[in-house]
């Protein structure tokens, strides 16, 4: 049964929506936009209290943006400078005007305060000419745009006295958007609509965020109705959550820019050999990781070129487009045939004549990944290679993979406004570090110098034919030689339910995702409507 | 004849503590899993591991009795290989902090001073330090822990109670006038501690062995269930980890029904045992137990505070009807 | 002939609290081979430690204790030498044999650790003191303490201090815990081994009876000091020390109960 | 005197030993608080942010660890314990504050419940032994052997999920505000009944058996005799004579058990995400958040030792006989 | 009014229903007259204790009374079975008609608790009617009888030395002035000195109160000292019973001649008793072969 009765405490005029997360507990109040461990950010009501100043629909990246507390936003073409424009008739919701100055502010801090650049924007310049303000980075920002725009606007008159960013507790967060904070307790932190809200008129009267200490605790509570959104993995989504409630549970995975892949050392055997890279990527099942390592609960990556359908088809290449991975063991033993490699008995014996073996590690207690890797240790058999399966604890798995003490591990990418992330975190040189020193992407040492000067251009380059040439050549060298192997995608999750409120994103309307721990959560927070 | 009969009578005495009908009952159910735990590749129809994907999180059948885990594997076959991890980390913690708690509770129940006192601030020290974060930086300190090692863990921060209650034993022993006599008889230290004391101390050791074999297997199941122990140690926490990461509860109760079960069993045949160490270290304890069904039998009502009555001739008459 | 001195030995106990006991004040006496001492005090006298120190399970505060006129030692292997010559038999039967061992490897324990014999001899050697102190070997040997009675456990307790061919052995209130009649069993026992070996016996008790009887001089000890000390009879016939009186005339004695013929109060025969 | 004097020492030893321990054992630790930020936050946040958060952290001082600990003494000796990289750069006092009264309210209120209630069902099976109620000792047993954590999600799956009788998480309604309100009283016992339920349950059984084998050895005592030939009624033997001298021991115990609640019970919380200083701990240390597990570690070391004086003392007050020998 | 009986005991039999069963006690009949102290004497195990814990029924199971009756002479003339009381009944006449000084007084009295609030019970319990201060200085005179001294009422049990603590199961016995006190072996474990003092206070209480007193102890020459009559026990039955001065003179029994024999004279002669060839008969008792 569903038991809905908790989360509608319905005032006059609607029912409150309750955000969960499953982080554990609260502890104190910090409403610190700056560290991300602060009880505003790692619950994420700050995120309906500031406002970025444009939204990069992560979810479909092709999307134009969409000005935000900026009205204007005029990049140059090479993605060194945006100009932004202050909106009018913004107000703080302690009733001062918001201004171009708040935004000048929030951009110098990231200048002065050097620490508080956690997205390594690297500015160099913010000027301020009346409404608009100029920001100049000392690189180009083409796939670095959402991290820009995203960025939350502080309020100038309140933060221009803080002595410490960092250990500023904000005890009255000050901000732009459609909600303030009306009462925190470590239990659960309550928001109330502000009724002078520049975009209008709020459905959802109140919100409350709340912590549950693990996820099972949090498939609960949404499941009987506790809890109304959250971004959260939920396993066997179908029996434990989606039954509940047919009618009105959504469980919604979009899939961004990045992606779950696995990371092989290209320095040392058995994954130097391109013949062996490319063999092993023909027996992954990515259908299987997806079912049984993701609860089916996530799409598939299906193109060869590792991007996420649908967010990626306008990326990839004409001469890519609609190839799929499909399981060949046949197709994979021919090209190990071809490399030189031989069988005996069932085992595969390379060209110098041992035996394949390789160990996959992902750390313990990950439980999808690890599920992943024995997945992909059992496809290993079929070609006649005894792949091992192990987890160490997340500290020492951490540690060998940055210095490459590993033979396979899976690992995330970023994710981005374009694949820019995703291809640079497996194939760029400018993350390269010898075995043994600690590289933060590209943990397989793949090294192509044509793979990082493609990328170079791509993100540098002032025009979009370049762009596009720069990541065809990008994809050429990802499918050819196989510097890692996509397993799976990486979305944006987001469950909710519509019992008391419509107009979420969705697959039919993917305009942002359904993440209420995204700055773009003050979106969906704007568009929901009553249901009835 | 006397040789033999001695030691048989000897061996017989050592574990004499073992000879009713609770312990029995506990060592039976530990043996059943021993069994298991020994023949386990015999006995489970499937490899702990073996996936098949056409049969994914199954309600138990003819084909696999406690039904399939989300990735195809066979409950009961993972149960069943699981034991013997559950058994030698329990066992292998239970014997390592046996081993340190004889050490130093004897040596500090025998020793007196400050050496006595110092000794017994140190097992004070490990009974304050908080027993997870210490496994955790343990354990991390390794690739790949080994079940030794995490038995180790588990018995360093498991030693403590054990170490106290001996030191406190000891120290009334070693007062009593047979160790005495044995000074006076200018037996050297170390014979005193292994042959006069030790053997004294047995039921004592025994019990605190049994329970840290019972906490070790809690601590072990606890902490795979959490996740801080590495889940290639197939065991049955790992498999509650299993089923409570994949959503098992409360649906699936096939998946997690079991494994906590066997815990409990093992725990409860582990308390039996040690119930039957108890009562034989104090037979008031046997009286009262063991003897209570008996008696209630003869009509006799134990709480009663007044001495029964019962003439003879219809005692008899009683027992013959 | 092996004589024990104790020369003005004291002993000092910290009591937690009330700072220190004086359990023994400046005590003297010999002990020879060959003859008996008895021992006599109320509770807490200083009976007990002047036994403990005697055997070196205490050490003395100041004074010394002289064996054959040279310092007892303290440590180490004379010390093992020294306790081979005098031995204890413990106040307690019930609690100074280990329940877990036999009764063979009480006694075979001294006889190895001071090679008294061969080993090859040493299960002779143990039947023989065992059936020195009238116990059956072949019933007794295999037993542990808790199947024998009292009155047994005493036995076995003597035969392990004999073991060793001590010239001294010092007996603390071996028979307080045993009916009469196994109370003179053991007596007679221990008398007949002083006659036979030249056994010299520190038999403390608080039976002043038994004293009277088993030993060459009692030595009365009050509140650690030595208030009286001379021939058995004198002692026992002639107090000096009205402690003693008061110990002698305290002490049941049916022969002048009845002898003095007075009624007993409140009967009427 | 002597012997009080040697009794702080002894303790200030074992708080010395404890807190030097509780300072490098987190720092024995692989891994830093920065790489366990990004794990935390899987490809959230990028690794070019890393130096920021190293300066953020203040991880970029390089003083050596003796240095450090140095510091670590003097900030603690002003009352001082850093603050809490995980929970956004709170002070650690007011992380552990916040935590700690949930604890001890839950924990110890369990705790204290579990003792009496196995206190005196352990007594008046002793008393009563042989009867149907010996059959309780192995039943209770069996709930002490059993995995709490599965205990509790059995627990919530049956009264929450399935009956919905109580909350399955939290410690009161969201959007209440604590307060001396009836109201609020009520979502506390409502919250806080399951899993104090189960933690009874899970507890009980030793206390049950420690005070029923107590019981027993005391009944077989002399004066439990002689109180029953003076003619007294047997609730009166049974109050004051044995259940009171068994109780002596459970004491000792309960005031150690005492010590331990501070800690939490780590499964507990997590199970039903109560607020607590168990599931902080666990945080504290996959974030390799130094500043909390020293604050954490420091609160439970001292809550321990003085529950071991608390024990000490105890047994001193109830048993005279201890206090005459410690006076 | 001495001469008439207070307890009369017969066929009086116990067993601890054990395997194999222990008969501890066996067709005993003793009677206790008004006023007299008897004796029981006897070996370790004999059944003494048995025998008295019997009578008061105060054995616990496996313990039965497997025959006999025990029945109480009351003052009032009323002849009250013990063994067909209930619970009730029993409580109402313990410590009111019988009281009992226990084997080893040290553990007699629970150590947590003042000896005040011990006396006390006995009060509380059987003399409702009286206040609280009542009792309190009824108790404290029955310290001062036995010469504890008032003072000494809220002391614990341990403060107190061994014979003090004896006096002060003394006193709890002599509370209700009951008409029967069983004194299990009240001084074995004290110095002849203490013991003295005790006996004669016992003497004197009873002369004064005029009770009758079962005295159990193994050491003889204390008992024949002080009893009027002496029975002697052994392996569960009486052997002898007889007026102290008789069986002094001329013990019937085997057992109580080997018993009388085994003590020496303290003031007698000494030689010849201590040393006589006596060890046959004695070992042949031991249970152990002799060589
Ligand atoms: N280890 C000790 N620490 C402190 N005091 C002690 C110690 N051993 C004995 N005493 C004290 O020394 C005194 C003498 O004790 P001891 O045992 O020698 O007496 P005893 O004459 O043997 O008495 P008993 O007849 O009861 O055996 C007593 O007051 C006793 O309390
Ligand atoms: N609970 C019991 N179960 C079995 N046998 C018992 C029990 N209690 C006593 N006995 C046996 O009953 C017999 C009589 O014991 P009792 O205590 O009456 O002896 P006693 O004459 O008082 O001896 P003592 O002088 O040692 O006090 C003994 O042989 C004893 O072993
Ligand atoms: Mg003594
Ligand atoms: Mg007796």
């Amino acid at each position: 049964g569903c038991t809905s009765g908790n989360s509608s405490s319905t005032s006059e005029s609607g029912a409150a929506l309750t955000i969960a997360k499953p982080d554990g507990a609260i502890a104190t109040e910090s409403n610190n936009p700056w560290i991300g461990e602060s009880s505003g950010m790692k619950l994420g009501y700050l995120n309906a209290i500031l406002e970025p100043l444009g939204i990069v629909n992560l979810v479909s990246p092709s999307d134009e943006v969409r000005p935000w507390l900026a009205s204007e936003i005029t990049w140059t073409d090479d993605y060194r400078a945006v100009t932004l424009v202050a909106r009018d008739g913004v107000t703080w919701n302690d009733g001062e005007d918001f201004t171009a100055e708040d935004i000048e502010f929030t951009f110098t801090m990231f200048t002065t305060k050097p620490e508080l650049d956690t997205a390594a924007l690297g500015i160099t310049d913010v000027t301020r000419d009346g409404d608009s303000v100029t920001v100049t980075f000392a690189g180009s920002m083409f796939s670095k745009q959402d991290k820009v725009l995203h960025k939350q606007i502080l309020p100038k008159h309140i933060w221009e006295s803080v002595e410490d960013p960092a250990t500023f507790a904000n005890p009255n967060p000050v901000g732009t958007g459609p909600y303030v904070l009306s009462q925190f307790d470590t239990q659960s932190v309550e928001l109330t609509a502000r009724d002078d809200y520049w975009g209008g008129k709020l459905a959802v009267p109140t919100l409350y965020y709340v912590s549950y200490n693990d996820n099972t605790a949090l498939t609960t509570a949404l499941a009987n109705g506790d809890a109304d959104w959250a971004q959260a993995f939920i396993p066997n989504v179908k029996s434990a959550y989606l039954d509940k409630d047919p009618e009105n549970n959504v469980y919604w995975a979009a899939a961004g820019l990045a992606i779950d892949t696995m990371f092989v050392n290209t320095q040392t055997k058995p994954f130097n050999d391109v013949a062996f890279r490319k063999a092993m990527n023909l027996v992954i099942d990515r259908t299987q990781y997806a079912d049984i390592a993701r609860e089916g609960s996530v799409p598939v990556v299906s193109s060869v070129t590792g991007l996420p359908t649908p967010v990626g088809d306008p990326f990839i290449s004409a001469e890519y487009k609609g190839e799929t991975y499909k399981v060949d063991a046949d197709a994979a033993k021919s090209l190990l045939k071809d490399a030189g490699y031989t069988w005996a008995g069932k085992s595969l014996v390379d060209p110098s004549g041992a035996p394949v073996t390789f160990a996959l590690s992902v750390p313990q207690g990950w439980n999808d990944y690890v599920t992943g890797i024995s997945l992909i240790a059992d496809a290993a058999k079929s070609l006649g290679v005894e792949a091992t399966v192990d987890t160490p604890d997340s500290d020492t798995w951490w540690e060998a993979k940055g210095t490459g003490d590993f033979q396979a591990i899976l690992h995330w990418t970023d994710t981005g406004a374009t694949p820019y992330d995703l291809y640079s975190n497996m194939m760029d040189g400018r993350w390269l570090k010898p075995l043994g020193e600690s590289a933060d992407f590209n943990f397989g040492r793949f090294d192509s110098p044509k793979a990082t000067a493609a990328l170079n251009e791509y993100t540098n380059a002032a025009d979009d034919a370049t762009r596009g040439a720069a990541l065809e050549t990008v994809q050429k060298i990802f499918v050819d030689e196989v510097p890692a192997m996509p397993v799976g995608t990486r979305p944006f999750i987001g469950a909710f339910n519509t019992r008391s409120y419509v107009g979420w994103p969705g697959e039919d309307n993917p305009y942002a995702p359904a993440d209420p721990t995204q700055p773009t959560a003050v979106l969906i927070l704007t568009e929901l409507e009553a249901a009835n | 004849m006397t040789h033999k009969r001695n030691a048989f009578g000897r061996l017989g005495q050592t574990f004499a503590m073992f000879r009713n009908g609770k312990s029995v009952a506990g060592l039976s159910i530990l043996g059943a899993f021993c069994l298991v735990a020994i023949f386990g590749d015999w006995i489970a129809p499937y490899g702990p591991l073996d996936k098949d994907f056409t049969a994914l999180r199954q309600a138990p059948s003819w084909v696999h009795w406690l039904g399939t885990t989300h990735m195809g594997e066979d409950v009961l076959s993972q149960i069943i290989y699981g034991t013997r991890g559950v058994l030698v980390v329990g066992f292998t913690a239970g014997v390592i902090a046996t081993f340190i708690a004889v050490g130093i509770g004897v040596t500090a129940g025998y020793v007196t001073g400050w050496r006595s006192e110092s000794l017994s601030a140190l097992t004070n020290v490990f009974l304050v330090i908080p027993g997870l974060p210490l496994i955790i930086i343990i354990a991390s300190q390794y690739e790949n822990p080994s079940l030794l090692l995490i038995s180790s863990v588990l018995a360093i921060t498991g030693w403590a109670w054990g170490g106290r209650v001996l030191r406190a034993q000891t120290m009334s022993l070693r007062n009593r006038d047979f160790i005495q006599a044995a000074r006076a008889n200018g037996e050297p230290l170390y014979r005193i501690i292994a042959v006069e004391m030790l053997p004294n101390l047995t039921a004592i050791i025994a019990s605190s062995f049994v329970g840290t074999v019972i906490a070790a297997v809690l601590g072990l199941t606890t902490l795979a269930f959490i996740g801080v122990i590495p889940i290639t140690n197939l065991n049955w926490g790992t498999i509650l980890f299993w089923a409570q990461q994949n959503g098992a509860f409360p649906d699936f109760w096939w998946w997690y029904v079991p494994a906590g079960l066997c815990i409990a069993l093992l725990g409860m045949a582990l308390s039996l045992i040690n119930f039957g160490i108890d009562e034989y270290v104090n037979p008031r304890l046997r009286s009262a137990g063991e003897r209570a069904r008996a008696m209630r039998k003869k009509g006799f009502v134990l709480s009663d505070r007044v001495t029964a009555v019962r003439p003879r001739a219809t005692d008899d008459d009683s027992t013959r009807q | 002939m092996t004589t024990l001195e104790f020369r003005d030995v004291t002993k000092k106990y910290r009591v937690r609290g009330s700072g220190e006991l004086i359990a023994l004040d400046k005590v003297n006496f010999t002990l020879t081979s060959g003859r008996t001492i008895a021992l006599v005090g109320q509770s807490g006298s200083g009976k007990s430690t002047i036994a403990k120190i005697l055997t070196q399970l205490e050490r003395v505060s100041s004074g010394q204790v002289l064996l054959d006129g040279t310092p007892i030692p303290t440590w180490g292997r004379p010390l093992r030498r020294y306790r081979q010559t005098v031995r204890m038999v413990f106040q307690d039967p019930f609690a100074s044999l280990n329940p877990y061992h036999t009764i063979r490897h009480h006694i075979e324990r001294p006889l190895r650790l001071d090679r008294v014999v061969p080993a090859d001899q040493v299960e002779e050697e143990v039947f023989r003191l065992l059936n020195r102190v009238r116990l059956s070997p072949e019933q007794t040997i295999d037993r542990r303490p808790h199947e024998l009675s009292g009155g047994q456990r005493q036995r076995v307790a003597i035969a392990r201090a004999l073991a060793s061919r001590p010239a001294l052995l010092i007996a603390d209130e071996p028979v307080s815990m045993l009916d009469v009649s196994i109370r003179l069993e053991v007596l007679n026992l221990l008398a007949e081994l002083q006659r036979e070996a030249n056994l010299g016996v520190l038999y403390i008790t608080h039976d002043l009876a038994t004293a009277r009887h088993f030993s060459d001089e009692i030595m009365v000890l009050h509140h650690g000091k030595v208030v009286e000390h001379g021939p058995s009879d004198d002692v026992i016939l002639h107090p000096t020390h009205p402690y003693t009186l008061a110990l002698r005339d305290a002490s049941p004695d049916p022969e002048k109960h009845f002898a003095a013929s007075t009624t007993i109060p409140g009967a009427t025969t | 005197m002597r012997f009080i004097l040697r009794r702080t020492a002894f303790y200030a030893f074992t708080a010395w030993a404890a807190i030097t321990i509780n300072f490098f054992l987190p720092r024995m630790m692989k891994g830093d608080p920065v790489s366990a930020y990004l794990q935390k936050n899987q490809g959230r946040i990028s690794p070019e942010a890393i130096d920021s958060l190293r300066t953020l952290f203040g991880l970029d001082s390089t003083k050596s660890l003796l240095e450090q600990y140095i510091d670590y003494w003097q900030l603690l000796l002003s009352g001082d314990l850093g603050r809490s990289f995980s929970k956004g750069l709170a002070p650690v006092t007011d992380v552990i504050a916040s935590a700690i009264p949930w604890t001890i309210g839950l924990v110890g209120l369990a705790t204290v419940l579990s003792f009496a209630l196995g206190t005196a069902i352990g007594g008046l099976i002793g008393w009563r032994r042989g009867s149907r109620a010996d059959a309780i000792v192995p039943v209770a047993t069996f709930f002490s052997t059993v995995p709490y954590f599965w205990m509790g999600l059995i627990a919530i799956a049956v009264f929450s999920t399935t009956l919905g009788w109580f909350p399955a998480s939290h410690a009161y309604d969201k959007g209440t505000q604590p307060g001396f309100s009836l109201e609020f009283a009520g979502q506390v016992i409502q919250h806080g009944f399951l899993p104090a339920l189960t933690l009874v349950i899970g507890s009980l059984g030793g206390w049950i058996l420690g005070m029923r084998n107590m019981m027993i050895t005391v009944l077989d005592e002399d004066y439990v005799t002689v109180a029953q030939a003076k003619g007294l009624r047997p609730v009166r033997v049974l109050i004051n004579y044995a259940a009171r001298n068994a109780s002596l021991p459970q004491l000792s115990s309960f005031a150690m058990s005492l010590g331990f609640i501070v800690g939490g019970t780590l499964v507990m919380e997590l199970v039903f995400s109560y607020p607590g200083a168990g599931k902080l701990l666990l945080d504290a240390t996959t974030a390799k958040d130094y500043p909390l597990m020293q604050g954490l570690f420091l609160v439970i070391t001292l809550a321990v030792l003085v529950a071991n004086i608390i024990a000490d003392v105890a047994y001193a007050i109830l048993d005279p006989r201890t206090r005459q020998m410690e006076a | 009014m001495t001469t008439d009986d207070l307890l009369t005991v017969s066929q009086f039999s116990v067993s601890y229903d054990v395997n194999p069963p222990v008969e501890a006690v066996r067709d005993v009949s003793i009677t206790v007259r008004r006023g007299e102290i008897l004796g029981l004497a006897g070996e370790s195990g004999c059944g003494k204790t048995t025998l008295a814990y019997g009578i008061q029924r105060l054995l616990k199971p496996p313990a039965v009374i497997t025959s006999g009756s025990a029945v109480f002479h009351d003052e009032s003339g009323e002849d009250i079975d013990i063994n067909t009381m209930d619970d009730v009944q029993l409580r109402a006449f313990r410590w009111e008609k019988a009281s009992m000084v226990f084997q080893g007084a040290m553990n007699a009295l629970n150590p947590i608790i003042t000896i005040g609030a011990q006396l006390q019970d006995v009060f509380s319990t059987h003399r409702p009617a009286m206040s609280r201060r009542e009792h309190r200085l009824e108790a404290g005179r029955l310290l001062d009888i036995v010469g504890v001294g008032s003072g000494r009422l809220r002391s614990y049990p341990h403060e107190l030395s061994g014979g003090m603590r004896q006096r002060v199961m003394i006193a709890m016995a002599l509370a209700l002035k009951p008409q029967l006190m069983i004194m299990d072996e009240p001084t074995t474990a004290l110095d002849v000195l203490v013991q003295r003092e005790i006996l004669d206070q016992i003497s004197d209480l009873r002369k004064e109160f005029g009770f009758s007193v079962i005295f159990i102890t193994h050491d003889l020459p204390l008992l024949l000292e002080i009893s009027d009559r002496i029975a002697v026990m052994r392996e569960g039955r009486i052997v002898e019973i007889d007026t102290a001065r008789n069986l002094y003179e001329n013990p019937r029994h085997d057992y109580t001649r080997r018993l009388l024999a085994s003590f020496p004279s303290l003031t007698g002669e000494r030689g010849g008793f201590v040393r006589r060839p006596s060890e046959s008969a004695l070992d042949a008792e031991s249970g152990v072969t002799v060589q």
